[in-house]
């Protein structure tokens, strides 16, 4: 592999015409064509433990032209094993260096500290880099958002990076040169504006800083659908600024989530998730936890981690803040319990909160009303909390505003003549901007310059388009959620030509020939003491520039303003920011379409959540369309019915139904809900839901979620079939009470008794013995692991078809139930990937040996020895074998640029073989030589998996169970953990902790926990 | 010839169920076993053309979903995670069984002396080549790299690797392989007497240097003749412990795994009898037109078809008796996964049809043949064993397809849904082995002429009930009911 | 009856069957020679762009192995040196040779030199050069006696049952680290001995050897 | 019982490339009677030609019984020994891996494949030793020289006494041959 990519960078000359060409003919029929042959006539009642067939499609080839198409922009891959298909392999060329670069030795990747800006906030990432070629980004530990822990968005950002289909050429004239010229005129010109993102970086607002100078009347707008409004306009209203709140999940005994989603939305999820997770920690009855109650309309992955969750509209948090905050004791709120909210609960809740005394949080959503921001904040100042676990500081962005309102006042400055020429830099609100404010029109009729990574629908109605740089590709910096400021640096020279932001601002600026490296710089030669270049080198190094962390500030609530009446009716709509592809930035990317959503597994697609009540007064099923209204806009959505959804109330999410213009991957891939989204009422409003003609077959990579039977009993077989679950005992789960009552052998750890017993002695692992432990109390389900294993295993994207008659590729996945009350239930998630069975089952029954221990206690996977019987795949008891039914790794002999991403410490595999989890083999032996070569042991914590690096929750512990005191040894001896299916002894080296909630005594009664 | 004379104490036995007619003669049987093999091209029967036809587009079929195979890959059939075993071994476990009635009848039959199993073993024994030919391509083809396939040989290798023994997989290469040349090599040495007879009456120079190469000089000698019988007896032994441990094999590579349903002890014996039960079926499908098209009727008599249809009973009931135990002990058992796999065979939504239905084809559809009147009616034997054929499929799909879809995570449940591929190699196989059928009934004689005299010897001096009458005599000694 | 065959049919039977068998034997044994020399292109020599003499440079001059392949300690690949390296020494010696345009275009040109690779490795086996040189595997062991070859060629069939047979007993190969680079090594008689005690003090982990995970991944 | 009456062909034999003198019978019992007289004449060197096996015909030729059985059991031992010991080698001794935890030498699981070896070792034994013994192929035979032998596959049964045998003399045994009550006696030459 190595050899082949010296090969490829050295002498790879992009054809960019050729990937065109390929592109171009890629209009194939839709996807799911033919999956209706499938009946699903059945009721919602059944839909948990209906069972959709996975059918299979008589499709004409393999992967059909679009798939294969779409297979390519999303994910290819050099052919590791080109001699299983190639019998006799041709000579190749050695092509080394004309002059070696510094540093690199060939075949040792090299690792460099950057940060992926994601809605103007940045989140530290360090970039591996094989000869040139960013082959993968893990987190940063030093970066305060990250702390070394990743998000699928930012796994999946270095495909983004290759991907095929970003725009590779300057529209509208012939070069940069007479774009710059062409831009400078319109500045010069009156009526020129400045339409960017969320704008934290230092030097960018330098840049405009200097281009208001330059020309003074220019206006500057910021509009992106990633920027909190309502957090914003909240602290305005409790403070009269727009402060940054910052949470300290660490520290807090309680918490209260009003509708906030803080483990998967906004810029500091990942900070959050670990100091939640820390808190939550529990290895043995000593350990205690924190208790989160949380009050949603829609299931998050944080409603799924609740102790308490409360399922209520979302027109009726701004009522129960109301309450609880008169209860607290907060001048002029008041506010009465809707009759659906458990009271007894409620008032358990505040007495938790008071005895808190300060360790408690209450956190608003982001998009709830910003009184009920103002609300949280008061609640925070009156339980004390604020010192303790709330803090405090100056809003970190260049110019905070409310962006819903910067894109109303654009669109009005346009049609009222005052702007008539708009630079726009990166943003693409022609698709995500306010359906009402009917911006296209407006935009279609001036001078526009757009710059931007894809030929967008913005891009497509500009009069210029050039091509922008992927963050990998340029310099530049941006602040963390805390402030704290990174500077980006580049690990390749931009592949399509493309102009990073501060380039264009230069060229405004008449300096069309500025580098971005100097630009950044020039940012801090003013303002550094001391050495410059030690400054440089260390904060580069670093990934962050120590002391830019914003100061706390004080601030005095202001006096609650009258209590708002939010418009409700029959049906509330909410729309959120999909949980993989955001606002749709990232809909082109194979990884991020392909990885199951959280909680539904849904694939390739997005849906309306509907509660089963509401579907059963609608009469729909899953798979149906129904037609969304607002106002006089309306889009067809199928549905989807989600557990735990409130009644009467539809989520939709964002960033999906991106017509012809995302690129071959997005494109026809779901709806598109911005089309029923108004200024005034961007994140809840209220419309009509109608069922509609027409079926759509949504596909997910499972279809069993029934944990137990709700009637209780299993006398029939359909509640038989519901409760099997419970009865094979694979989700083990308690309460921290019942931890306490019985410390040594809690007896929902272990509800049968397990004598292991073998005729066969056992291997003895004398040198190392790798072992796994994941933490199911902590686990939030966020995919994370998933597509870091992809990136790092060179895992195919093989295309919604293909996972629709289930065969798709990832090596882990994380296996969701719903336990309880339809209504309310609790979640449970288990991410499962190959055990490495000490006894494994699929190893005596490989005819070739292609499956074998090794040594170390790994279960080996020998791709070129397999000749895929698929046997070892059936007699898995955790199916978690992957088989490469068609070729969806790409072969050298069709590889185009995109190969390059692969990882070259991984075979890539052929058609016809099996692959599963290997532990990351490929970083155990590259530690082991280093280790060898240095004449020492591997330390504990030296090798991590690619799934453990990324877990924001840290709830996967890999490592040395031969070495005394490692962190895996200590999780082993847990009193919690447990081996899934043990009772088949197969002796699985990866083994769970058992799921603890932390449930208020007082609502606990037996073991039913009242929601 | 002299007329028989026939011990007094034997009871006399109606004609319809004499192993051969009265009157045949040595030459008689000759004629009756040569005639159609000796044809000139020109005088072949219209009925051989359409059928070999209609056979050989199915090989058509064949080789098309074969080449399909082999350039897309297994992803273009129905397989998929959990299913990860669709058609293919289906297929392959159907064909293996009903390649075993044929050397049952010829070695089993041979060493318990039943002498109404020579006038159809040889059609016999080419039904389980034949069959053995289609279902042996099936592992290869169903594995995802078709061309390493020779890995699950031991041969020498550059790798300094060997196959993984402890495989029932590789049992299976052993088994199949062992039982296909044994099988031939059997077939082979009973056909040799039988070509010298052909080369002996032939008329064309051709067919002399044909069946005279193919018999090797046979010249009847007695030494010849002593070590030949001797040799064919210990073929017979070989064959019947081989036939038994073959489709035990087969079902161990269920049995020996871990997926509930599968992991059976019950599995061998019941894989064995129902393969002899499919077999049987096959052979009455084959022998009951095979007879009348060539008038055979004289020598493949009621009476043979008669003690099929019976045994075919026998065997039945037997893989019923399995099915029942199969639900007892996962009810038994109390482990969960066995319990709910039984329950979703027998329940479950998308499954159930296949259960009730192979319940009927294999244990209701056969309760007729308890009457005799039924066993002595071809059309019914024949339709009958069309059903039997049918429910024998059904229960591969059962164990391999319906038993996968649901195991032990939920999580990971799935479906199955066969692609056209998948029904164009299965039928496209049934071409294949129908093709061989018809090639063989014209080139080869369908009846072993050589052992048919041995009886015309025995019918001429003791009556054809001799052994009959053996057997009632020596069991009225012990006091049994004949 | 005439007999439809020649007498001497049978004789011809006879050698046929036995022609046959034999013919088997040697065919097997031909093609497990084949696929262990000559297919592999084993000690074929292999024509370079640049008529460079490992003889001349390694052989006479004793320049060390690390001189070029500079990553052959740390890294896994033992890299070919970049133009520059050539280019170290020929700016001053027999610049302008003929031999040497094509290294001095390369270097002018900025286009590197495309050699022929002689030892190819399949892409799914990670061979480690530094783990082999750090635990006394030398040069020899698999690239012959680079210092006597002016053309190269591959040494050794690079099969994986000759890679077994010394993962399976290093102690047959291995030598004293300082002996690494000498291409004239001659294993000395007790080597038996000698590689015990090496296989010992380099701390060369029997178990893990002959494990597939050692080299697939 | 014969209803066919003797005749004998004189075909003009030198007595060197003479293979012996053919008697053609009808029935077996003729045969086994003819074989039985000639026995006691005292002919060794005679040998039977029938179309299909006829019960203590080979005594009354006077053929020794067969040995092989006994080859065939000695070949199925040594099929069972290499079926166990390519197993136990490849596993044990040529490339001991941990296979799902079992033993290296788990020796239940090499039953089949051993009892698989030892079918296929006895099986082709029994085959192809009784070709070979019997010199098969052999497209020629001097035998396939007699007149009428063609129906020797079909319905009649010859008795040859061949011209090696030391008691053999063309006319006396021709003679001899003649008391058997054949349906016919031919010369054979070589």
């Amino acid at each position: 592999m190595i050899k082949e990519a010296e090969n490829k960078i050295n002498n790879s000359t992009l054809d960019i015409a050729a990937v065109r060409e390929k592109l171009s003919k890629s209009q194939g029929k839709a996807y799911w064509l033919g999956l209706e042959e499938l009946s699903n006539t059945s009721e919602f009642q059944e839909f948990l433990n209906e069972e959709f067939p996975r059918q299979s499609v008589a499709y004409e080839n393999s992967v059909d032209r679009r798939d294969f198409l779409k297979l390519l922009g999303a994910s290819l891959a050099l052919a590791g094993l080109t001699s299983c298909v190639r019998p006799v392999r041709p000579s190749e060329k050695i092509v080394p260096y004309v002059k070696a670069p510094e540093e690199m030795v060939p075949g040792r990747p090299l690792f460099f500290a950057s940060a992926i800006n994601q809605g103007g906030y940045a989140m530290g990432v360090i970039a591996e880099s094989h000869q040139g070629r960013p082959t993968r980004v893990e987190g940063n530990p030093d970066h305060p958002a990250s702390l070394g822990a990743m998000d699928v968005t930012t796994s999946a950002s270095v495909l983004g990076l290759y991907d095929p289909d970003r725009s590779q050429t300057i529209v509208g004239g012939a070069d940069f040169a007479a774009f710059a010229t062409a831009l400078q005129g319109a500045a010069g010109g009156s009526g020129f504006a400045i339409l960017t993102e969320t704008v934290t970086s230092p030097t960018l607002a330098r840049q405009l800083a200097q281009v208001f100078e330059a020309y003074p009347q220019t206006r500057w707008y910021q509009y992106d659908q990633l920027h909190n409004d309502n957090t914003l306009e909240g602290s305005r209203l409790a403070f009269g600024e727009p402060v940054t709140t910052r949470y300290d999940f660490n520290q807090a005994d309680v918490i209260i989530s009003l509708g906030a989603d803080f483990l998967g939305e906004g810029p500091a999820r990942i900070r959050y998730t670990k100091d939640f997770s820390r808190r939550r920690k529990v290895l043995s009855a000593e350990n205690t936890m924190s208790r989160l109650y949380v009050m949603e309309s829609t299931p998050t992955i944080t409603g799924a981690m609740a102790d308490h969750r409360v399922t209520i509209r979302p027109s009726q948090i701004v009522a129960v803040a109301g309450y609880l905050a008169g209860e607290l004791g907060v001048a002029g709120a008041e506010g009465a319990l809707p009759e659906n909210v458990n009271a007894e609960l409620v008032e358990a809740l505040l007495a938790d909160l008071q005895a808190a005394n300060g360790r408690s949080i209450v956190i608003p959503g982001d998009g709830e009303a910003p009184y009920v921001h103002a609300l949280a904040h008061a609640m925070n100042s009156a339980l004390g909390s604020v010192g303790t676990t709330v803090f405090y500081h100056e809003n970190v962005e260049a110019q905070p505003v409310n962006h819903t309102e910067q894109i109303r006042a654009l669109t009005a400055a346009i049609s009222a003549g005052e702007v008539t020429s708009l630079l726009v830099l990166g943003a693409n609100p022609l698709y995500t901007a306010p359906i009402d404010l009917n911006f296209a029109e407006a935009y279609s009729g001036i001078t526009t310059f757009h710059v931007g990574q894809y030929f967008d629908e913005t891009a497509a109605r500009s009069t210029w388009h050039v091509p922008q740089t992927h963050y990998l590709e340029t310099w530049s910096d941006a602040r963390a959620f805390d402030g704290t400021v990174t500077i980006m640096q580049p690990l390749i020279s931009p592949f399509y030509n493309g102009k990073s932001d501060h380039e264009i601002l230069a060229a405004l600026l008449g300096d069309a020939e500025a580098t971005s490296f100097q630009i950044v710089q020039d940012t801090y030669t003013a303002n550094v003491q001391g050495d410059f270049d030690d400054f440089w080198r260390q904060s580069v190094f670093a990934g962050v520039i120590a002391g830019t962390q914003a100061p706390l500030t004080e601030v005095t609530l202001a006096s609650l303003p009258e209590t708002p009446t939010l418009s409700s009716g029959e049906y509330e709509i909410q729309f959120k920011l999909d949980p993989s592809i955001l606002d749709g930035r990232y809909a082109n990317n194979g990884w991020l379409q392909e990885v199951p959503k959280p909680l539904t597994k849904i694939v390739w697609d997005n849906v309306a959540f509907i509660a089963p009540a509401t579907a059963e007064t609608l009469g729909v099923s899953n798979h149906d369309i129904v037609t969304l209204t607002v106002g006089e806009n309306s889009v067809n959505a199928p549905v989807w019915i989600m557990p735990g959804q409130a009644a009467n109330t539809v989520t939709v999410h964002l960033g999906f139904g991106r017509g012809e213009n995302a690129g071959h991957t997005a494109n026809g891939v779901g709806f598109n809900a911005n089309v029923i989204r108004t200024s005034d009422t961007p994140w809840q409003t209220v419309g009509g839901v109608t069922r509609a003609a027409g079926r759509h077959k949504i596909v997910t990579t499972q279809i069993h979620w029934r944990y137990d039977s709700p009637s209780g009993e299993n006398d029939t077989w359909a509640d038989y079939k519901d409760s099997t679950t419970q009865r094979r005992h694979i989700i083990r789960h308690g309460t921290l009470a019942e931890l306490q009552a019985e410390p040594e052998y809690p007896k929902f750890v272990h509800p049968v008794a397990e004598e292991a017993s073998d005729l066969y002695p056992d291997f003895a692992y004398t040198s190392y013995k790798w072992g796994m432990v994941v933490d199911m109390t902590v686990c939030t389900g966020c995919n994370a692991c998933v597509v870091a294993c992809q990136s790092e295993n060179n895992i195919p994207v093989v295309g919604k078809k293909q996972v629709a008659v289930g065969r798709e590729m990832h090596w882990i996945r994380i296996d969701t139930y719903y336990g309880g009350d339809l209504d309310n239930p609790e979640f449970y998630m288990q991410p499962v990937a190959c055990m490495h069975c000490e006894k494994a089952p699929c190893e005596p029954v490989c005819p070739v040996g292609a499956t074998v221990h090794d040594n170390e206690g790994l279960n080996v996977m020998v791709y070129n020895r397999c000749v895929g019987t698929r046997y070892c795949s059936n007699n898995c008891p955790y199916k978690v074998r992957r088989y490469n039914f068609l070729q969806y790794a790409e072969l050298t002999s069709t590889a185009t640029e995109l190969s390059l991403m692969q990882n070259p410490d991984v075979t890539v595999r052929s058609r016809g073989v099996m692959e599963k989890c290997s532990y990351c083999t490929q970083r155990i032996q590259q530690g082991y030589i280093r280790a060898e070569n240095q004449g020492r042991k591997i330390a504990d914590g030296e090798v991590v998996t690619a799934c453990q690096s990324a877990c924001p929750a840290e709830a996967i512990i890999f490592g040395d169970m031969n070495t005394e005191g490692s962190a895996i040894s200590s999780h082993k001896g847990s009193v919690l953990n447990y081996a899934l299916l043990g009772e088949l002894n197969t002796v699985p080296r990866s083994t769970y902790l058992a799921r603890l909630r932390n449930p208020n005594p007082g609502l606990v009664t037996g073991t039913e926990v009242q929601s | 010839m002299a007329t028989a004379r026939r011990p007094q104490d034997v009871p006399k036995i109606d004609e319809t169920n004499r192993v051969i007619a009265r009157g045949e003669t040595y030459a008689s049987i000759d004629d009756v076993v040569s005639q159609p093999v000796e044809e000139t091209p020109f005088k072949t029967p219209r009925w051989w053309f359409v059928g070999i036809t209609i056979a050989g587009l199915g090989l058509v079929m064949y080789l098309v979903s074969v080449i399909k195979l082999l350039t897309t890959g297994i992803g273009a059939f129905g397989n998929n995670q959990p299913t990860a075993w669709g058609f293919f071994i289906i297929n392959f476990v159907w064909w293996i069984g009903i390649g075993h009635a044929g050397t049952l009848i010829s070695a089993a039959l041979l060493l318990f002396r039943q002498p109404w199993r020579t006038s159809i073993n040889r059609a016999a024994e080419a039904m389980t080549i034949f069959a053995v030919v289609c279902a042996g391509l099936y592992p290869i083809l169903h594995i995802g790299r078709q061309w390493v396939f020779y890995w699950l040989f031991p041969y020498p290798n550059t790798f300094g690797l060997w196959p993984q023994f402890r495989s029932p997989l590789d049992w299976d290469v052993f088994a199949i392989s062992t039982y296909a040349s044994v099988s031939i090599l059997f077939w082979y040495i009973g056909l040799i007497p039988d070509f010298a007879t052909l080369r002996d009456r032939a008329r064309h120079s051709f067919m002399r240097w044909f069946y005279g190469i193919l018999c090797l000089g046979w010249n009847g000698s007695t030494k010849a003749w002593q070590r030949y019988m001797r040799a064919y007896l210990i073929l017979a032994a070989c064959s019947f412990p081989l036939v038994l441990s073959v489709h035990s094999t087969i079902a161990m590579d269920f049995a020996t795994s871990q997926v509930p349903g599968w992991n059976n002890t019950i599995m061998p014996p019941y894989f064995v009898a129902g393969a002899v039960f499919a077999g049987f079926a096959m052979v009455l499908i084959l022998i009951i037109p095979l007879r009348k098209s060539f008038g055979l009727e004289k020598i493949v008599t009621m009476r043979h078809l008669d003690n099929s249809a019976k045994l075919m009973l026998a065997t039945g009931m037997v893989v019923v008796y399995g099915y029942f135990v199969e639900v007892f002990m996962a009810w038994y058992s109390g482990v969960e996964f066995e319990r709910y796999m039984i329950f979703n065979r027998m329940f479950g939504e998308q499954d159930a049809w296949a259960f009730w239905a192979l319940i009927f084809c294999n244990g209701i559809a056969i309760q007729p043949l308890w009457s005799k009147r039924v066993r002595q009616n071809t059309t019914w034997l024949f339709i009958i064993s069309i059903i039997v054929s049918i429910g024998m499929w059904l229960e591969r799909y059962v164990i391999v397809v319906v038993t996968l879809k649901r195991d032990f995570l939920p999580s990971s449940w799935g479906g199955f849904n066969p692609t056209f591929w998948d029904f164009s190699l299965y039928f496209g196989s049934i071409g294949l082995f129908f093709t061989l059928w018809f090639l063989f009934v014209r080139l080869l004689p369908s009846v072993a002429s050589s052992e048919m005299k041995e009886l015309v010897y025995h019918d001429s001096h003791h009556g054809s009930d001799y052994f009959e009458a053996a057997r009632a005599e020596e069991f009225k000694e012990k006091g049994l009911p004949v | 009856m005439p007999n439809y065959f020649p007498p001497n049919s049978n004789a011809f039977a006879k050698w046929l069957i036995w022609g046959g068998v034999v013919f088997t034997i040697l065919l097997v044994t031909s093609l497990t020679v084949f696929a262990r020399t000559f297919n592999n292109k084993v000690g074929v020599p292999v024509a370079q762009p640049v008529a460079f003499s490992h003889a001349l440079h390694s052989g006479q001059m004793g320049i060390d192995c690390r001189y070029c392949h500079t990553s052959v300690e740390v890294a896994a690949s033992a890299n070919v040196p970049s133009t520059e390296v050539c280019m170290a020494c020929h700016s001053q010696i027999r610049v302008g040779s003929p031999q040497l345009a094509n290294v001095q275009q390369s270097w002018d040109t900025n286009t590197p030199i495309e050699w022929n690779r002689v030892y190819d490795v399949a892409d799914y086996v990670y061979f480690n050069h530094s783990a082999h040189i750090n635990k006394g595997m030398g040069c020899s062991e698999c690239h012959g006696q680079m210092n006597r070859m002016e053309a190269v060629w591959k040494n050794e069939p690079m099969t994986m049952g000759w890679c077994l047979e010394c993962h399976r007993n290093p102690a047959s190969r291995v030598r004293p680290r300082e002996e690494v680079f000498n291409m004239e090594y001659r294993r000395p008689e007790n080597q038996a001995e000698l590689g015990a005690v090496l296989v010992a003090e380099y701390n060369i982990n029997l178990e893990k050897l002959p494990q597939c995970s050692t080299c697939h991944r | 019982m014969s209803a066919v009456t003797a005749y004998t062909t004189t075909a003009n034999v030198a007595p060197e490339d003479l293979y012996g003198v053919v008697a053609e019978f009808t029935t077996v019992e003729g045969i086994m009677a003819a074989a039985e007289k000639a026995k006691k004449a005292g002919y060794k060197r005679m040998e039977s030609y029938t179309p299909f096996a006829v019960e203590g015909l080979d005594e009354a030729v006077g053929h020794e019984p067969t040995r092989l059985g006994w080859v065939v059991f000695w070949m199925g031992i040594t099929g069972f020994a290499t079926g166990f010991f390519m197993q136990w080698y490849s596993n044990v001794v040529f490339y001991p891996l941990n296979i799902g935890g079992k033993p290296l030498n788990s020796w239940p699981n090499w039953i089949v494949i051993t009892f698989e070896c030892t079918i296929l070792f006895s099986a082709f034994t029994a085959g192809l030793f009784m070709l070979g013994r019997n010199g098969f192929p052999r497209p020629y035979h001097s035998i396939f020289n007699t007149p009428g032998f063609e129906r020797a596959s079909r319905d009649r049964f010859f008795l040859c006494i061949e011209a090696r045998d030391e008691k053999f003399d063309l006319d006396e045994t021709k003679d001899f041959m003649e008391t058997l009550d054949p349906v016919r006696v031919s010369e054979v030459e070589r």
